[in-house]
């Protein structure tokens, strides 16, 4: 089957996110990768990343032709999605591998160091299968970080070489291993690979496999928008503002929205827009991490927490301590100081997901106010405590509003951005279109 | 670019006129020591330049060389030099880019050295620091100074009390003091024709810039008007000079209106105007022509500007009045831009988003300025609320290029266009 | 060690590491440095760190708690319990520079958080300082962060940036964010010599400007745990050349010297005085 | 004993100084019917609102506990806290009790906020009081005098008693007491400091913010009894410093006390400066308007928002330090205060000048780090301390 879809690529400082739309707008697949050093790399693997999930999506609706119920399609797709994700895991942790021993060959590491990273990887391999296990409870999505924080831990416990050596071979290859698309490797190579694995006995599962690989994929058009837009390969009357495209993708998302509230790795953005999408005014704050994702971010690294732990954690605090400092870095020194003072970790966190949303209120304030419907997205919508926090302030500020938050909103931007994809694939015979 | 005068690409006679003006006023200066002109430094707002030009004194205006200073790139070692003496970081940018000039050999922007005062003329409207600024200097030079005191249009209005309290020091300070330095009687009939001339031109500078309300705009009213206001801002206003630069500057934009021409930049002539906006607050200097050049690579006219009103404000109607030649001085003290209520601003703001049939309008806030900038962000809010435009709001500052990030402000200029294009879009289309 | 030396202990308890050291000061001549140790905290209590590290230089020293006239804390160390008496950072590193570089009359101590300059006379008197604040771009903390991206450790900064030919103008002014522009400038192909140069000149800028506006001339001695840093020197050196700037192999523990040599001199005059001083008092 | 009734009068005063509602003055209005008049800083006289039966209220801003919401819509980072803070009381309902406000000519950042107040709350008394930088009597006494009567017609015209020659009379005394007794306490400080910790101090200063004059006084006149028999308040080995800059925008309690436990004890400010602004006394035994316009004129302080021609500024600090035998001075001021921050390196100048040693910081009302200020104050005393005895 052809399929034509547009695709909206949003670069932003932290992750790069990718949404495809079918001919009817409706959402065919989401990738999200993080930002790495390399734009064009990042912005591939993203959309690669979206281009798997498309086929998910295909999978889903070939196993619903095949008659398959929703339980079963869920739990069917559910393992091989997880059995997928564990061979690109195995896939990426080889070539990070042969990167660890290829550093310390270069830097003349002895003989010990090699012995320490083989039984580190060796180990992180046989976990893997847990790793994906159903209901288990990952640290990130992203290879960095997974691979990263266990490989970490056991360079920590295990003799035969210094910490120091093991951390800054990781450091170093990490970079190469994000930086390669190859390390990722392909959709059909993992899909045999985890069809094979999953082992039981699912013929509708391998026939719709099967049928997804047929559909050719056509794209229409690309529109990136991000903190990187300008860097972003495409050209310039593909790009669109970063503003814009989250106004749009929060209204396609909840048409009656008027304020939406972004706060990502690098910059936080209040928005209004009106009943068409369009954005009446807007407020950023950057420059500064504090009071951004990156914030959280740096905080999570500080306590040697995943950032899918902090909001958690936080929820459990029974009183909010005040953390002084503006500053990302200070604020991790004085949280270390409060730590040893015998405050309650989660407690600190509670106090510093208060500072984050106190700031992104008085963003709101300067850009016009909370007006009902109020949606608020990015990656730091993905924190329950963060969330809360803001649930309340608004609620004391402006009133009752409805706050809508999805699961998705991480992808609002690129949404908006495949949205303005179609928007100028169907004027395609209206030139000089939006100069970006 | 080196003055402002060569800015442009094309020369009109008005432009080759200002420069020749600028450089005799400069030379002048730098001859006063032998010549024995008397010089007093001053401040642009609220200057009293006839009054000076009555006693033959000769007017230096800080700012405009801290303005200078920025735009050849000097400012920033002139800061620097100011802050290792001991100036903050957080006061105003052209106080030290005045002393670290000043410690740098007083060099003038035309490269001759400028005089040392004979006098500190304080007559400040608008801003606290200029009250500061002259205490700093008063340090630096043994003259005399002589503080005119204007008090602010707190009710948006001046009063009579308001008006003898200046007329007062104008007359018991002002006047004694300049007659003192100078060695001249105070002749108010000379003040009177001086007036008289300033009147003229005021009336030629106001048709300039209301030339913006038409569609294309000849031309435009913030980077191009700082340009324009040049000279009845500074040294020339009263006389002949200024009569003749403005009235040969009105004809060439009169008759850029009649041809449908759109504004000069420096890349030549703006063809296509895509949108008209109104800007509050002054520009950067450091990075002047590449601001400018954000705009007109959006095809971007700024039709009106306060700016282009801190020197006086003439479009309500004001013009300096030979039959009451300190009263109308005193009014034009407290009528500058800076020394009016926030109330008064909006509505000065709202109105020209109206009349000049602007898309929207963008506050370009300052770090150096708090008179300017303290109360923008509820400007903004005021009047968007008002005319229904979209506002929009960067920030940057005066002469201290470190405060100027060209990517963050291309990046807030870009998304401000193209939601007034989005806008203007689905208005038209949908 | 002779009799009436009298001994005297520095703990500098750092954000990023705890640094000691034990001097023995004579009734009249020169004091001298017995002994240092450092730790790194690594996320560990730094009170606990300093108990250890105290410990430690003890033993390395041969001595014995009960041994010590004086225990100075500096840094932040006023929350040990076991010192006698505690100094600010800048009264220490002018101490500790002056011992280590008789000659300097102006040190820079460049530590995790926080930069001081710091001017001096010949007795080690604080004549004046600068010191950053609020923000931490420009600090250790910074220059780490970054190397963390770059998968380079810290003994090797230095002797990259060293190799940098064309170094890159580092603009973002975030300790936190900073890593966004290097992901830039490698993903523009710049080597890292050339990024962490860019670095370390940006850096250098900030410093000598501190330095101006304290007022330094002539010799400088640049303390903490940055002086080992000497791509970071290299380019301080370059830009300020009306600097003498000079680096110590112990200039790390200048803070922990200085305060041991204060705790001596107070030491002495508290028994002048009759009133003796003990470690753990 | 004596102690615990100091203790108290401290908790009332810290409570005073704590309470963002503003509840003392909610109760007076309510026992008087009166009209409370807030006002910004530096200076506006208070005797002409007290003649006209109105409660002054000083409102400094939102101090350190205030969680800025709103108030940053408001104002660039680039711009001091106070304004901020004080829009934010004036939205979140807090000012509310107050019939009015003043905005003195302190600087452009007041200046413009009086303004934005009138927009803000167009339902309020606004006014702006300009103050003359002329300070002579024909001339900028003239304009200051219609200017006091112009705010008492307006205050009148809003339900304010007219203002008449000997209410004003008698206000001028009571403020005077008034002046005296702020007056003993600094000379009390200055003489043992150890007796007169600057955070009580400071806090009984905050409380002439909220208290009506006659309930302050006494306050004031017993918190001098109590300390003075206190016997537990002993020297410490402490350096003298001289503190100014805060004059507008106040330090939050945090850093006052930080200063004291570095090793500084502070003997002479400008914190609250409205109550010492004029010094010496206002009655003279002319007209009362007359006596206040001149006592402005001739007896204000050389603060920073007043013009000062030729160096008068550096010269008074000086004056300062010698007659509080201060061993150094310290410059602390709001960060971003345009007044302050320009008037320092002129102060710089006259003090090295007379050989006094000096330090600098910056802090806004809400800092809550003290690390900084902690080392910088601690390094000072410490070089002070440890070379004064050699
Ligand atoms: N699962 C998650 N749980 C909590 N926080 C998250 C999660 N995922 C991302 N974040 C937060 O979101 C930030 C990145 O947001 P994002 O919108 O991707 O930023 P950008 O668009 O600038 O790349 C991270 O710094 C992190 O704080
Ligand atoms: N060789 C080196 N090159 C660069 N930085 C270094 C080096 N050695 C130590 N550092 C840095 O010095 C800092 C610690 O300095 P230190 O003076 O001990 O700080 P603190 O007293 O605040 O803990 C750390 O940020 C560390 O990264
Ligand atoms: S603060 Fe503003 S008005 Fe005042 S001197 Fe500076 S730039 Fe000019
Ligand atoms: S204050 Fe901290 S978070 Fe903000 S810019 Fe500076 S280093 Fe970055
Ligand atoms: S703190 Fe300074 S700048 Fe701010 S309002 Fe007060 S006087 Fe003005």
């Amino acid at each position: 089957m052809r399929i034509e879809y547009c695709i909206g690529v949003d670069l932003g400082s932290t992750t790069t996110k990718a949404v495809i739309l079918g001919a009817d707008h409706a959402v065919l697949g989401r990738g999200i990768t993080n930002s790495r050093s390399n734009y064009v790399v990042a912005s591939q693997v993203a959309m690669g990343e979206a281009l798997i999930n498309t086929r998910f999506t295909r999978i889903r609706n070939q196993l619903g032709h095949a008659g398959v119920g929703p339980a079963r399609c869920d739990q069917l797709l559910g393992s091989f999605e997880r059995r997928f994700r564990e061979q690109q895991y195995l896939c990426q942790l080889a070539t990070l591998e042969s990167t660890l021993h290829g550093y310390a060959d270069r830097t003349r590491q002895d003989p010990a160091v090699h012995r320490a990273l083989d039984a580190i990887v060796a180990r992180m391999r046989s976990e893997s299968a847990g790793l994906f296990a159903e209901g288990a409870a990952r640290k990130s999505d992203f290879f960095r970080d997974l691979a990263g924080s266990r490989f970490h831990e056991l360079s920590e416990q295990q003799k035969e070489a210094r910490f120091d050596v093991l951390a800054g071979l990781f450091d170093k290859s990490i970079l190469d291993v994000e930086n390669s698309t190859e390390a990722v490797g392909t959709f059909s190579e993992h899909a045999r690979a985890a069809l094979q694995a999953q082992g039981t006995h699912a013929p509708e599962l391998a026939r719709a496999v099967d049928a997804a690989f047929g559909d050719e994929l056509v794209q229409v058009q690309v529109v990136g928008t991000g903190y990187g837009r300008q860097k972003l390969p495409f050209p310039e009357k593909s790009i669109r503002s970063e503003i814009l495209c989250h106004g749009l993708g929060a209204h396609a998302m909840y048409p009656h929205t008027r304020t939406v509230l972004d706060i990502g790795g690098q910059d936080t953005k209040a928005i209004q827009v009106d009943e068409q999408g369009i954005v009446t005014s807007f407020q950023m704050n950057d420059r500064c991490a504090a009071g951004c994702g990156r914030y959280l971010g740096y905080i999570a690294d500080e306590m040697n927490l995943g950032l899918h732990e902090l909001g958690p954690l936080a929820g459990q605090a029974t009183r909010q301590v005040r953390i002084n400092s503006t500053c990302t870095v200070f604020a991790g020194a004085e949280l270390r100081e409060r730590l040893s003072l015998g405050e309650r970790r989660e407690d600190i966190l509670a106090g510093l997901h208060r500072a984050i949303v106190l700031r992104a209120m008085s963003l709101l304030a300067r850009s016009g106010g909370v007006h009902e419907q109020f949606t608020f997205t990015g990656g730091v919508a993905r924190n329950s405590e963060a969330v809360k926090a803001l649930r309340k302030l608004v609620q004391e500020n402006y009133g009752e509003r409805t706050l809508n938050i999805s699961t998705e909103s991480i992808y609002t931007g690129a949404l908006g951005a495949a949205l303005f994809a179609w928007r100028a694939a169907e004027r395609a015979d209206v030139p000089e279109e939006v100069k970006a | 670019m080196s003055n402002p005068a060569t800015a442009q690409i094309h020369k009109d006679a008005s432009q080759e006129r200002q420069k020749r003006m600028i450089a005799e006023h400069f030379h002048r200066l730098a001859q006063a020591p032998d010549t024995g002109h008397k010089c007093a430094y001053t401040f642009v707002p609220g200057n009293l330049t006839e009054l000076l030009r009555t006693f033959d004194v000769l007017p230096v205006l800080p700012e405009i060389n801290a303005l200078q200073s920025g735009m050849r790139g000097r400012s920033r070692d002139y800061i620097a030099l100011a802050e290792k003496l001991g100036h903050s970081e957080d006061v105003c940018t052209y106080v030290k880019c005045d002393v670290g000039m000043l410690h740098s050999g007083n060099v003038g922007p035309t490269g001759e050295r400028l005089p040392r005062p004979d006098l500190l003329l304080l007559s400040y409207t608008g801003c606290f620091t200029f009250m500061k600024w002259f205490e700093i200097l008063a340090q630096e030079y043994e003259c005399p100074v002589v503080m005119l005191h204007v008090p602010y249009q707190g009710d948006g209005r001046i009063t009579d009390a308001m008006r003898r309290y200046v007329v007062d020091q104008l007359r018991r300070k002002v006047i004694p003091m300049l007659e003192k330095v100078s060695g001249k009687a105070y002749d108010e009939d000379l003040l009177r024709q001086h007036l008289a001339r300033s009147a003229q031109a005021e009336t030629d500078l106001v048709a300039v810039l209301e030339a913006a309300k038409h569609r294309p705009s000849p031309i435009d009213a913030y980077f191009g008007g700082v340009y324009y206001i040049g000279p009845i801002f500074t040294a020339f206003r009263g006389t002949q000079d200024a009569i003749e630069y403005y009235r040969e500057l009105r004809a060439e934009v009169e008759e850029r209106m009649r041809a449908g021409k759109g504004p000069v930049t420096p890349e030549g002539e703006l063809e296509h105007e895509k949108y008209r906006v109104v800007v509050e607050g002054p520009p950067n200097w450091t990075s002047f022509r590449q601001f400018w050049q954000m705009f007109v690579d959006e095809g971007a006219v700024v039709v009106a500007s306060t700016y282009t009103k801190v020197g006086g404000v003439y479009d309500n109607g004001f013009r300096h009045d030979p039959a009451r030649p300190l009263e109308t001085l005193a009014e034009y003290c407290m009528g500058c831009y800076t020394n009016l209520d926030l109330p008064t601003r909006v509505a000065m703001l709202s109105r020209y988003v109206q009349e000049y049939s602007a898309d929207g309008f963008l506050i370009n806030s300052v770090k150096s300025c708090n008179s300017f900038s303290a109360g923008q962000l509820m400007i903004l809010r005021e009047v968007e609320k008002r005319t229904g435009r979209p506002g929009g709001f960067i920030e940057s500052d005066l002469v201290d290029p470190r405060y100027f990030s060209a990517s963050n402000i291309k990046n807030r200029l870009e998304s401000y266009f193209q939601m007034i294009e989005q806008k203007r879009s689905s208005g038209a289309g949908t | 060690m002779s009799a009436n030396d009298l001994l005297s202990c520095g703990i500098d308890v750092g954000t990023s590491a705890v640094k000691v050291a034990v001097v023995a000061c004579p009734e009249d001549g020169p004091e001298r440095l017995l002994t240092t140790y450092a730790e790194r905290l690594r996320r560990r209590d730094p009170l606990e760190v300093a108990e250890a590290c105290y410990d430690a230089v003890l033993a390395q020293a041969g001595l014995r708690r009960d041994q010590l006239s004086y225990v100075a804390t500096t840094g932040e160390g006023e929350v040990v319990g076991f010192r006698t008496g505690h100094f600010y950072g800048m009264t220490t590193h002018a101490r500790g520079g002056l011992f280590l570089d008789p000659e300097v009359r102006a040190v820079l101590d460049i530590g995790a958080l926080h930069t001081r300059a710091v001017l001096m006379d010949e007795r080690a008197k604080v004549l004046s300082y600068r010191m950053t604040s609020q923000c931490a771009s420009g600090s250790g903390q910074f220059l780490e962060n970054i190397c963390r991206y770059l998968g380079v450790t810290i003994d090797e900064i230095g002797p990259l940036s060293r190799q940098a030919t064309a170094p890159e103008t580092c603009s973002s002014i975030c300790a936190v964010l900073a890593e966004t522009d290097v992901i830039n400038m490698v993903s523009r192909g710049i080597t890292v010599p050339n990024i962490l140069r860019g670095i370390h000149d940006s850096m250098a800028g900030r410093y000598q400007k501190l330095l101006a506006s304290a007022g330094a001339k002539g010799a400088v001695l640049v303390t903490g745990g940055l002086a080992n840093d000497i791509g970071l020197v290299a380019a301080l050196r370059d830009l300020a050349p009306d600097l003498d700037v000079r680096v110590h192999q112990l200039s790390a523990h200048a803070g922990a010297i200085g305060a041991a040599l204060w705790g001596g001199f107070r030491a002495r005059r508290l028994q002048r005085r009759g009133r003796v001083a003990r470690g753990g008092s | 004993m004596s102690s615990s009734e100091l203790d108290r009068l401290l908790a009332d005063a810290e409570h005073l100084y704590r309470d963002l509602t503003f509840q003392s003055v909610r109760d007076w209005k309510r026992r008087t019917g009166g009209l409370a008049i807030g006002y910004m800083p530096v200076y506006v006289p208070r005797e002409i609102l007290h003649a006209q039966g109105c409660l002054p209220v000083g409102v400094l801003g939102g101090g350190e506990d205030l969680e800025i919401i709103r108030g940053d819509a408001f104002y660039q980072s680039y711009i001091c806290h106070i304004p901020r803070s004080t829009i934010e009381l004036g939205l979140n309902g807090a000012l509310d009790c107050l019939d009015g406000m003043l905005f003195p000519a302190t600087c452009d950042v007041i200046r413009n906020l009086s303004g934005m107040w009138r927009m803000q709350f167009p339902d309020k008394f606004v006014h702006y009081l300009d103050v003359p930088q002329d300070f002579d009597p024909q001339v900028g006494g003239t304009f200051y005098e219609h200017e006091l009567q112009s705010i008492a017609a307006a205050l009148a015209a809003r339900g304010a008693k007219p203002l008449r020659d000997d209410a004003l009379a008698a206000s001028i005394a009571v403020f005077d007491t008034h002046r005296d007794a702020v007056e003993a306490l600094y000379t009390l400080r200055r003489e043992q400091p150890w007796k007169v910790p600057t955070h009580e101090l400071y806090l009984l200063l905050r409380a002439g913010m909220l208290l009506p004059v006659e309930e302050h006084v006494p306050l004031l006149r017993r918190y001098r009894e109590l300390v003075l028999a206190d016997a537990a308040r002993r020297p410490m080995d402490q350096a003298r410093v001289l503190l100014t800059g805060s004059f507008c925008e106040q330090p939050p309690l945090g850093m006052i006390k930080t200063l004291e436990r570095a090793g500084c004890y502070i003997v002479d400010d400008d914190f609250v400066p409205v109550h010492r602004w004029i010094r010496g006394r206002v009655a003279r035994g002319g007209a009362p308007m007359r006596d206040l316009v001149g006592a402005f004129l001739e007896s204000g302080v050389p603060s920073a928002i007043r013009y000062a021609e030729h160096g008068g500024k550096g010269d008074d600090v000086v004056a300062r330090v010698r007659e509080c035998g201060a061993e150094g001075v310290v410059f602390c001021a709001p960060s971003f205060c345009d007044p302050a921050l320009l008037d320092q390196p002129m102060v710089v100048r006259a003090i090295e000048r007379a050989g006094i040693p000096w330090t600098a910081f910056k802090y806004s009302e809400n800092t809550g780090q003290f690390q900084v200020i902690r080392e910088q104050a601690g390094t000072f005393a410490d070089s002070i301390k440890l070379w004064s005895t050699v």
